[in-house]
Formats: C-alpha cells, structure tokens, sequence
C-alpha cells in the first residue's frame, strides 16, 4: 500500500514538474562570471559540482529554449539540428559532452573554432532552457515533454518523435 | 486616455456609436413593452378569472407580435447593412500605411516608405495625422491577436498567414488606448498600445524625428549605459539604430524615450519604472519575453540614465 | 371490475427494418459518422481552395489499389444483401453463410487498403494535403475494421452462442451499418483519386 | 382482425396486485457495488447523471468566484496569469461539456421515458455507459487540473496558440481529449433519447400529443447529431498535429488556423441552442402547470423549436466577424443571426398569452420562469447587437459578449433549469422542496446575477477585454469590477440555499403526492417517486394533456409481459402498439468497457499506439458486453424456429 501510495505521488509530481511554467529561476538570476573556464586551480583538486539542470524534464522550458534556439541565431550555424557550420546537434555525437552542465559551460564559454562565448549576454534561466532544448534535439528528454512541430515549414521531424539517440562522447575535453 | 466603445473620436467609431445607440433605443423600447406585457399577463393570471378568451384570437395577437418583431429586426438589419457598407467606403487605396506586427506580448509598428533607411520603426504607440484615413496592415508573428482601439475603430484580427487591413481615421487629436482583443496567451492582459492622433504639422515632426538614428550619449553615466547596453543581454533582441544592438525579436529602442509607456501599456514610462522593469520583470509582467538579467544597481542606474536620452 | 383493455399480448416480440429499435440506433450511428465524414469532406475542399495548386507538391495517390479496394467494397454488398435478407426470413443457415462470406470480403479489402496506405504518395506529415489525405483514409478503415470486428463477433456469435429472433435482427442492422461504409466511401474515393487528377 | 383488440374484460384488484409484484420482482434495482455499476433502470442513471452535472457546476461556479475575487480590484495578485489562464478555461469548459448538456441529457434519460409513458428508455446499457464516459471525463479533467494540467487555452481552444508550437506540454490535449469523453457521453444520450422518444411512445400518445419537452429533447438530440461530429474533427485533428505532426493548422504547410475555427463554431453555436433548446421544453412545461391551463400555441412552439435548430446551424460566423471575412458572407450570417430571434420572440409571445389566459399560480418553479423572462430578454436584445457585424466588431471579445452570453445561458438555461428542478424534486425523492427557502434561492440568484452581469455590459462598452487576468487602474473598470464581485458573492450565497434546500426537504419534507403541482403530463401519474418499472396499470392516452383531459374509461394496457423486463414497441408517427420489446437486464460491462476506453483515451494523449493497442481491451468488452447471456434471452423466439409464426407480424408493413 505504501509503496503504490509512494509510485502515485511520483507520478504525480512528475506531471508536476512537467507543467511547471517557471519565468524564473527559482533562485534568482545570477551573473555566470563564476562559470569555471579553466580545470586550473590551486590547492588539492576538488570534485566538480555536478550542476543539475533544472529544466531539463520541463515541457515549457523545452519551448522556451526552442523558441531562443531560433531568436539567438543558433539556426545559423547549427541549422535546425542537423549541423552546417557547426556541429549537428540532433545526432549521437557530443564532442564537449552531453551532460546538461557540460552543454551549459559550451554555451557560456564558447568553443574553439567559431562557438562563441554568450557570457553575460544570455541570463542563466534562458542559457538552461537551451540546454534542456539541445537536448531533446536528439531525443534525449521524456516524450511528454519534447516540443512538438512548429508553425514553420518542416525541416525534420519534430523533436517529439525523435527516436532517442544514446549519447556517444567523441572529442577531448 | 480614452479607451471606449462610445467616446468615438473618429469616423469609422463614430458610425458604430450612432449604430449603437439606434439598437440600444429600439431594444430598450422591445424590452420594456414585452415586460410591461408580461407584467400585464401576470397580474391578471393571479386574479385567475376565466377570459374565455379563445386560442384563435390569442394566436392571432401572437403572430400579430411575431410580424412587428420580423419588421424592427428588418429595419435593424438594414441600418446594420448600411453601416458595413460605410465602413467599407473608407477602404480607399492612397493613404499612408502603417504595419503592425502582434507579438506574444506587445506591437512592433512600421511605417511604411520606398526608401527601407525612412521606414521607421517603433513599438506598442501609433502616431497618426488627424483627418487622414491610415491603412493598418495587420500581421501576426506568432499566435492569433486582435487589434482594437475602441475610439477609433472595431477590432480586427491578426492571424498568422493571413494578412489583414484596418483603416482608420482620427478626426480629434488625442491619446487612444487600445488593446488586443484576442485571448493570446499569459500576458494578454498587457498587451495594449496607445493611438496619438495629432496635427499633420506636429505628426511630420514626430516622424522625422524618429527617422534618425540614435541620440549619442553624452554624459559618463550614459556611456556607461550604452556600453552595458551593448555588451550584455540587451543586444540579443533588442535594435538600437546607430548602436550595435541589432536584435530584432523586441521592441525597437532607438527612440525610447518618446514613448509615453513600457511594457506594452504595462507602466508609464518614469525613470523609476524602467529601473524597476529591467529589475525585475517577470514580477511585473510574469511570462513576458524579457528574461531578468542580473545587474548590479548602479550598471541598472546607467542603463536607465541611456534610455531615458534616447529620443 | 370490468374495464375496456387493450391487449397486446399478442403483438410479435421482435421486428425488423424500421420498426425495431437497433434500426433506429443504427441510423443515429449512420447519422453521426455521415456528418463527420461531410465535414471532412469539406474540410479537404477547403484546404484545397486555399493553395494554387492540388495536390500541392506531391502526385495524387495512384488508382490501383484504391480502385481494387472500391471494386471489391461494391461486389461485398451482394453477400451482405444476401445475409440481411436470410436473416430477415429467420433462416439462420443462410444467414450463417453469408455473413461469413462477408467478412472474407471485407478481409480482403482490408489487404489492398493497407497496399492503398503504401500508393497514397504522401506522408501525413508532409504537408496539409498529406494530413487530410491520411484523415480521411484512415477515418475510412477505422469504420471498416470496426465493422469487420463487429461483423466477425456476430459471425461468431451464430457458430456458438444461442440465436433467438434478435440476433438475425442483429445481423440485419449489421448490414445497414455495412450499407453506410460502403456509401461513405464512394465519395471518399472521388475527392482523394479522382478529383485531383480531374480538376 | 388486429393483433391489439380493444375488449371489455374483468380485471381484478387481486390481478393488479400480482402483476405489481411481479413488475417490481423483474425490474428490481440490483444490490451490492456490482449491482451499482450495473445498473441500467433510467431513473437511477438519469439522477446519476443530474447529480454529477450539478457537482461539476459548483466546481465551475467555485471557478467563476476565484476569477470574480482576482478581478474584484486592478492590479490583484491572486492567482497571476498561469492559474488565471486555466481557471477561466476549466470554467468554461466545465460548464458548456460537464454542466449544461449532461444536465439537460440527464433530464431527458429520467424523464423522457416517463412522460412518454414507457417503462424503461431505450438502449439502457449504452445509457449507462454515456453516464460512465461523461464521469470518467470529468473526473479527468479535473484530476489533469489538480496536477497542473489543466487546460489554459479557453473552452475554444484555438490553434495556433492552443497548437504544437504554442501550448507545449500536455495541457491542450487534455482539454482535446476531454471532448472526446463528452462527445461520446452526449451522442450516446441522443442516440437513446431519439429511439425512446420514437418508439417507445405509450398507445394513444401521437406526435402531437407529445408534451413540449419530450419535443424540445427530440430537436436538441438531433442538433446533438450534426453539431458534435465537427467539434470532434477539430479536437482530434488538434490533437493529431501536436502528437503526430499533421499540418492541418500549420498556414506555412498549407493548412490554416481559420479551418479550425470554422470546425469549432459550427459545433459551438448549435451547442449554444443545444443548451437553450431544452430550457425553454421546461418553460413550457412549467408555464403550463403553473398557469393551470395547456399551453397555448402548441404547434407554433413546436414550429419554433424545429426552425432554432435549423437556423441554429446557419450562424457560426458571427463568432468570427472580427476575423476579416468577405463582407457578403457577414451579411448573410447577420441576417441568419438576427432572424433567430424571430422563433425566440414566438415563443415568448405563445407564453405571456398563456400566463394572460391562465389561473397563475406563483409557486418558486413560476418565479423561476418569470425571472427566464426578465434575464433571457435582455439577452436576447443584446444578441441581436452582436449580431450586427459593425456593432460586434467594436463588443467581441469584451466583456459586453460575457454578458450577453451569461444573460442567455444562465437567463435562457439555468433558471428554467432550478425552476424544473423544484419542480421535479418530488418526483425525484418523494418529498416537498421548501417554499420559503425556495424564495431566498430565488430572490438571491435573480439579484446577484444582474448584479454580477449586468455591469459587464458597460465593462465591455468601456473598452475591457475578455479573458484578461488583470486590468490597470484609471480605465473606469474598478467600481463595476467590484459590483460584479459583490453579486457573485451573493450568487454564491443563493446556489448554497438551493444546497440546503435540497438537503432539509430530503430529510423533514413534507410527503408529496402523485402530482402535487396538480400538473398535466404522465411522469405525475405515477407514484413519487416512481416505482421500478414507472407504470402499472397503463392507461391508453386520449389528449395532450392526459391528467387534465382524458376521460377516465381510458383503455387499460394488457398482455405487457410481467415476468421479465419488457416493453411495449409502437410506431413512429401514430404510436399504434407495434411489438413487444425485452429490454436489456442489468449488466456491469458497459462500466467496464467505460473504464477500458477511458485508460485508452488517456493514453493517446501520448502516443498514437494507444489507440492501436488500447483499443483492444474496450473491443474484448464490447463482445463480454453484446454476448447473448440466458437472462437475455428472448424466450418467445429461442430456438429460432419458435419465432417463426410471428415472422408476418414481425416483418409485415407497419
């Protein structure tokens, strides 16, 4: 009995979480000037903070950061997922590393060979629905969750009925 | 600021009002004959005396009753008639032009004009001449809206993938709120504009003012200003002409400071307010398109002190 | 106490055709799905008006297989006839018979409707004219599986479960329901093979 | 020689009796849980039906009051736009799917086959089973609500902004998927409205001796019929391109936003009569009862009903005025819209001559009727202003539309509804509602609602839009805003005195006789409430109104069988004795086929193989369901070869 009441309030929550329609960080905003942008530093290595996403199973979030994937330009050099002058973002190859904290620093830091840094120019909240979006471009989010087709003409299928593509890490870090 | 269906200030509103008030009289007159009726009726039902009035006769005052509602329904439907098809006269193709984008929550407005360096751009505030018809070119950027300034003109829709014309004239200068009429979303709430209708004279003015590009910064706190401005979020959706902010997905800043309000109509526009906005403005407006940037307050001082230049 | 009485003890206790009341349900059905496959209908024609050009992009479905599929929907109305007039005569033999044939018939044409789905030439996600395309097929077969099931259910039902006189008029209304997914697919037809290469 | 002779015969108190016994032994209620979700007698799904439509509209007047409160003043921070956005749409949504057409469906199931004179309704089963969709359905939306997905798009739910790109997660497809539910639940309660009302008629009862509301449920059903199939197309071919990438909206693919609007007005205006036209059947009924004379103009109102729903379906556009449609097409939909009102005004007419010619009795139901005048009226005025395309392009979409809508609904509908409902409430418990509280409720309702509403006429004129979360100071909004509040609370106050109402006269009521309202139609001729299988003895019927003016020697009705559930089947137009029908015995597989289907339905929410795979299991019911069981057996004709003497009766010409 305890356990079903326990599966129920999951799955309740996740609706939940699902829904959530957060306009800001629960946190409060804050300058990404801390981000780390070297492995460097003094005294005994401490162990990276793993830094949860925490958008990443959120449907307007999703919709957010899809809709800030066009605003920002990202469509100019990634296409609409399937690379150009950048790399492809809708397949298995992750060349600085899926994780949603790896995703993070490649956008706020920039990247060799043309990926420039948006530090202090896109505010955390929206850098993280861009993460959860980069995502769902290879279906990496619940179904439930992923966007859906736009109002556009079609590129791709939309990131809903991706079939999810196991991350495969391909570069150096 | 006017914002209603009978304070017309222009033509097209004009003749709705006096289609408005000749429904109104005749409904009114209905109403109060039906009721008084009914009242009639009843009161003799109470006293309950056998009429022996037959079901022939009663069925003749019946359709007697249903022949005077098919004639007032005529006579309103062919004043109705009349109306649209005034309306309609003003659709005439030589008048100035003026599109309007509907965004989720606010109105980019263009002016028109051959040479695309005179088009001006602006957002949430029309400035028209009085007593010039102006054809608005509605179009939709995302979901369906419906522009209205009840003092001015009926509503009309912006629907994406269509294109719609709205022509207007104001024929008393003043400031008209209007509004979007279509559910649209969390911040259809705010999402108005005002109309300024203002002498030819003062309207060339305006739009030769707005034709420049931006005013230069002058003091250190307004450099300051525009520095932050172009190295931080703002660059990314907003266009400040002459500056290198060029982003196209918010209103157009270059002219801020000739606006009478933020926000899509949200706030009038104080130094305290834009300070406020930038602060915070999913507090203001939650949902809206402006995410909250952090900014220390004297960086959020300096921007403020940028806008508040630009006219 | 002697009173005027009307006795209807001896009235039948079934009927057939529009005396019975599953013939007034299965006309509600009729009813309902017509109007849904009308406004369909319309919904293409509207479709249609708003492009140029139709089909937009793609060649109309090819003839073969949906030709096949009307043939054999239009030659399946004899079996059917055959099994709602034996029921209507009680001869649950007959009935038997035909009712069988018809779910052979009706099998058979849910094999070339599927070879239909692959000749249609278009996604439905490809553009408008591919949804409503695949609406209006799709809507098509879901009312001619629903009525195989249905039809094999009672076809079964006549093998093994007990019959009284309500079951062949079971079987009868069967056949006016078949009647109406045959009707409805006949301007089906039209609007999706033959109206984009005629206009 | 006819098969139903009219004969003069002995019958015996002791033969009444008996038969009695054996009525109540075969159409016995079953016992237990089992016996709950199997129950097909028409009565019990009928108050089913009626009781959870008016939960449901207390969940939407609870609505309404949150978004009175969060309007009371500029600038409220009470709920912010995200909860706002679903409140007003759960609001309309609950009150147009889960309120206003099952409460009228669940009317017609209880008292359609009693005023007919039928001993059960048609197609029990598939009634019960519509009660368990339209719950399942209800119980969903409100459960998705409670998690946060409540739908947020309006009751209309138009695309693109209830579309793929514009309503991410999967608040649109519950509101999608919930007309699924209540679709089926509605056309299912046609289907069985249409059938009892055209076979199941008692002898004598021709088609114009059928009492008005028996009328108005007949047209409303068949409205139910064309209108529902469009607002299905439109719920599922929304739901087809978020989930599976169709383009029928998609204006760059070659689709277009304005199709889905055209789909959904041509089911929601009809809806809006579909509503209505139930309402004025109880106006009449109640007009006539409470006047103590038969209606006058029968067949004008009749003719009324018949041409509101034909010009029910010409007049969609006027919800799109503002669209930018040709002007020739608006002007047809004016005229079409403004013509409406000619049946309207017809029978108003037919009604104030009644109350003229009548002994007017003004019990709470006739105040109820009265205040439908006053309200509806006005209504009906004011949607002859919107009907005028210059006029409804400066109030569409303002508050001045939510007026006018309340003031047809709630004047049109919801008063002849508690009108009726006090009116019934003896038959339905056998006990007496309360007058004087019946008075409070009324008098509370008749001044909060015009106090509430009547306002948002000027907030619409002052420029307010519809559907707004929150408005700024300095427009003139404040002062009407909180009058508007004010009524509400008292609203709210009324509907609690129809609550306590309910609850004291259940318990202390006086007992109430057969036909307490000294009424005319036949559900008054039965005990109250009714027994099992409604009548025993059945007399032919000889007039209109056959408690007033049948002569007592009516024929008796003999030779029903009393040991199993059975009817008696008589012909569409002249209601002539036809044959003997078995109703179908009480069966739990149209609750489980409703839960099956319900798991499915949920599911395609979130992958198009839920259908393929979810319908499987409803199929298996389905057969568990139809499969012929001994009990529903017709003895008469098993084996088959039984039936055969009867074969000419059975298939010769009606």
């Amino acid at each position: 009995m305890k356990r079903r009441l326990a599966i129920a309030l999951l799955v309740l929550t996740a609706a939940c979480e699902r829904e959530r329609r957060d306009f800001k960080l629960p946190n409060g905003d804050h300058l990404t000037a801390a981000t780390q942008v070297s492995q460097l530093q003094p005294g005994a290595p401490s162990p990276p903070p793993v830094v949860e996403s925490p958008f990443q199973d959120n449907a307007y979030a999703l919709s957010e950061g899809k809709r800030l994937y066009s605003a920002f330009n990202c469509v100019g050099c990634h296409a609409q997922g399937g690379g150009a002058i950048g790399p492809a973002l809708m397949d298995h190859r992750w060349i600085y590393g899926s994780r949603p904290d790896q995703i993070f620093s490649t956008i706020v830091q920039g990247r060799p060979n043309g990926m420039p840094s948006f530090a202090g120019k896109i505010p955390d909240q929206q850098v993280w629905q861009l993460v959860a979006y980069v995502q769902s471009m290879s279906g990496n989010v619940p179904k439930d969750a992923a966007p859906a087709r736009n109002d556009d003409m079609q590129a791709s299928k939309p990131e809903l009925r991706r079939e999810p593509k196991p991350p495969v890490q391909t570069g150096h870090r | 600021m006017l914002q209603s269906v009978l304070e017309s200030a222009g033509i097209q509103a004009a003749r709705v009002e006096s289609e408005w008030w000749f429904i109104f009289r005749v409904t009114t007159v209905v109403t109060v004959i039906v009721l008084a009726g009914l009242a009639v009726a009843v009161r003799r039902g109470l006293r309950g005396r056998d009429t022996g009035a037959s079901e022939q006769r009663m069925l003749r005052y019946i359709g007697i009753a249903g022949a005077i509602t098919v004639v007032i329904l005529f006579a309103i439907l062919v004043r109705s008639i009349f109306t649209s098809r005034a309306l309609a006269s003003e659709r005439v193709s030589d008048v100035m032009q003026i599109e309007v984008m509907a965004y989720q929550w606010w109105w980019s407005v263009e002016y028109q004009h051959p040479e695309p360096e005179q088009r001006v751009r602006t957002a949430n505030e029309l400035h028209i001449p009085v007593g010039k018809t102006v054809a608005i070119k509605l179009l939709a950027s995302d979901v369906i809206h419906s522009f209205w300034v009840p003092s001015l003109a009926g509503k009309l829709d912006a629907i994406p993938g269509h294109e719609a014309v709205l022509w207007l004239r104001a024929d008393r200068a003043g400031v008209y709120r209007g509004q979007c009429a279509e559910y649209c979303g969390f911040q259809h709430a705010h999402m108005a504009f005002v109309v300024i209708a203002e002498p030819p004279d003062d309207f060339e003015r305006w739009i030769q003012a707005q034709r420049k590009t931006a005013n230069q910064p002058q003091s250190p706190i307004e450099q300051r200003g525009l520095q932050l401005v172009q190295q931080r979020a703002c660059v990314m959706c907003h266009t400040i002409r002459g500056t290198a902010a060029g982003g196209r997905i918010a209103p157009d800043l270059t002219h801020f400071a000739t606006r009478s309000t933020i926000a899509a109509g949200t706030l009038p526009r104080t130094p305290e307010h834009v300070n406020a906005w930038i602060s915070d403005p999913q507090a203001i407006k939650p949902g809206n398109r402006m995410p909250t940037i952090a900014l220390a307050p004297e960086d959020r001082a300096a921007i403020v002190a940028y806008l508040e230049q630009l006219r | 106490m002697t009173t005027r009485v009307l006795d209807v003890s001896r009235l039948p206790s079934f009927a057939f055709g529009h005396r019975s009341i599953l013939w007034w349900a299965t006309m509600g059905m009729i009813l309902i799905e017509g109007t849904a496959f009308g406004l369909l209908a319309v919904s293409y024609i509207y479709l249609k008006w708003r492009v140029p050009e139709w089909p937009p992009g793609f060649a109309p479905p090819d003839l073969v297989w949906g030709t096949v599929t009307t043939i054999i929907i239009l030659a399946s109305a004899l079996p059917n006839e055959l099994a709602r007039r034996a029921a209507e005569r009680l001869d649950v033999p007959r009935a038997r018979l035909w009712i069988w044939v018809s779910v052979i018939f009706a099998i058979a044409f849910c094999v070339t409707r599927a070879l239909e789905f692959t000749t249609l030439n278009v996604w439905w996600d490809s553009n408008a004219y591919g949804s409503i395309v695949w609406f209006l097929l799709g809507t098509h077969t879901a009312h001619v599986v629903t009525d195989i099931l249905d039809t094999g259910v009672l076809s079964t039902m006549l093998l093994i479960a007990p019959i009284d006189a309500n079951r062949m008029v079971d079987v009868a209304e069967n056949a006016s329901y078949y009647y109406f997914v045959i009707a409805s697919w006949l301007p089906i037809y039209v609007l999706l093979y033959l109206a984009p290469r005629l206009v | 020689m006819s098969l139903t002779p009219v004969v003069q015969l002995e019958v015996t108190e002791d033969h009444i009796a008996s038969e009695s016994r054996a009525l109540s032994h075969s159409w016995a209620q079953p016992r237990g849980v089992m016996g709950f979700l199997s129950e097909v007698d028409h009565k019990r799904i009928g108050l089913r039906f009626i009781i959870t439509a008016l939960v449901f509209f207390a969940l939407g007047g609870v609505l309404a009051a949150l978004m009175r409160i969060q309007l009371a003043v500029p600038e409220n921070q009470f709920l912010g736009p995200d909860l706002y956005n679903q409140v007003f749409t759960m609001h309309g949504t609950t009150m147009m799917f889960l309120f206003a057409v099952p409460v009228f469906e669940g009317l017609a199931i209880y008292f359609i086959p009693l005023m007919v004179g039928a001993r059960t309704i048609a197609l029990p089963r598939l009634a019960a089973f519509g009660y368990w969709m339209f719950l399942a359905g209800g119980v969903f939306l409100y459960v998705s609500f409670f998690l946060n997905i409540g739908p947020d798009n309006g009751w209309f739910s138009y695309v693109p902004l209830a579309g793929p790109e514009f309503a991410p997660g999967k608040r649109s497809d519950t509101w999608a998927q919930l007309i699924t539910f209540t679709e089926v639940a509605s056309l299912v309660g046609a289907i069985v409205t249409i059938v009892t009302i055209f076979k199941y008629r008692r002898p004598g009862m021709t088609l114009d001796r059928m009492p008005m509301f028996a009328w108005a449920e007949l047209v409303t059903s068949f409205m139910i019929i064309f209108a529902m199939p469009a607002v299905m197309l439109a719920s599922t071919s929304l739901i087809l391109d978020r989930l599976v990438g169709t383009h029928f909206f998609n204006q760059a693919q070659g689709g277009d936003p304005i199709l889905y609007q055209h789909l959904f007005w041509f089911f929601g205006h009809p809806e809006v009569y579909l509503i209505f036209l139930p309402a004025q059947g109880l106006m009449s009924t109640l007009i006539q009862t409470f006047s103590s004379r038969p209606i006058v103009g029968y067949v004008a109102l009749v003719t009324a009903l018949v041409a509101t729903a034909f010009m029910g379906f010409g007049l969609w556009v006027h919800h799109m005025f503002a669209a930018g449609l040709p002007e020739i097409g608006t002007s047809f939909f004016t005229a079409a819209s403004m013509m409406i009102a000619i049946p309207s005004g017809v029978q108003i007419f037919c009604w104030i001559a009644t109350i003229w010619s009548g002994k007017v009795r003004l019990e709470v139901p006739m105040l109820f009727a009265l205040g439908y005048f006053v309200i509806f009226i006005l209504g009906g005025m004011t949607g002859i202003m919107v009907a005028s395309v210059p006029l409804d392009l400066q109030v569409h979409d303002t508050y001045f539309v939510v007026a006018h809508l309340h003031y047809v609904l709630i004047g049109g509908a919801v008063f002849p509804l508690f009108g009726a409902l006090h009116y019934w409430f003896p038959k339905f418990t056998g006990r007496m509602p309360s007058h004087r509280l019946g008075l409070i409720s009324f008098w509370l309702l008749f001044i909060g609602f015009n106090l509430t509403f009547f306002p948002m006429h000027q907030l619409g004129l002052n420029g307010m839009p519809r559907r707004v979360y929150t408005y700024l100071p300095g427009l003139g909004w404040e002062t009407l805003n909180l009058a508007a509040a004010a009524g509400a609370a008292l609203m709210a106050l009324g509907a609690l005195s129809i609550v306590i109402n309910a609850i004291v006269s259940l318990r202390r009521g006086e007992m109430a006789s057969r036909n307490p309202w000294n009424a005319a139609t036949l559900e008054w001729s039965t005990s109250s409430p009714p027994p099992p299988h409604n009548f025993y003895p059945e007399r032919v019927i000889g007039s209109r109104d056959p408690l007033w003016d049948d002569p007592p020697d009516q024929p008796i009705i003999e030779g029903i069988r009393s040991d199993r559930r059975e009817v008696l089947v008589t012909r569409l137009l002249d209601a002539e004795p036809d044959h003997r029908y078995h109703s179908p015995e009480p069966n739990v597989w149209p609750f489980i086929t409703a839960v099956f289907t319900t798991i499915m339905l949920i599911g395609s929410m979130y992958t198009p193989w839920a259908v393929v795979w979810g319908s499987i299991p409803p199929f298996i019911t389905l057969i568990a369901w139809f499969w012929p069981r001994r009990t529903d057996i017709n003895d008469e004709s098993y084996p088959v070869e039984k039936a055969r003497p009867q074969l000419n009766e059975a298939t010769g010409p009606a």
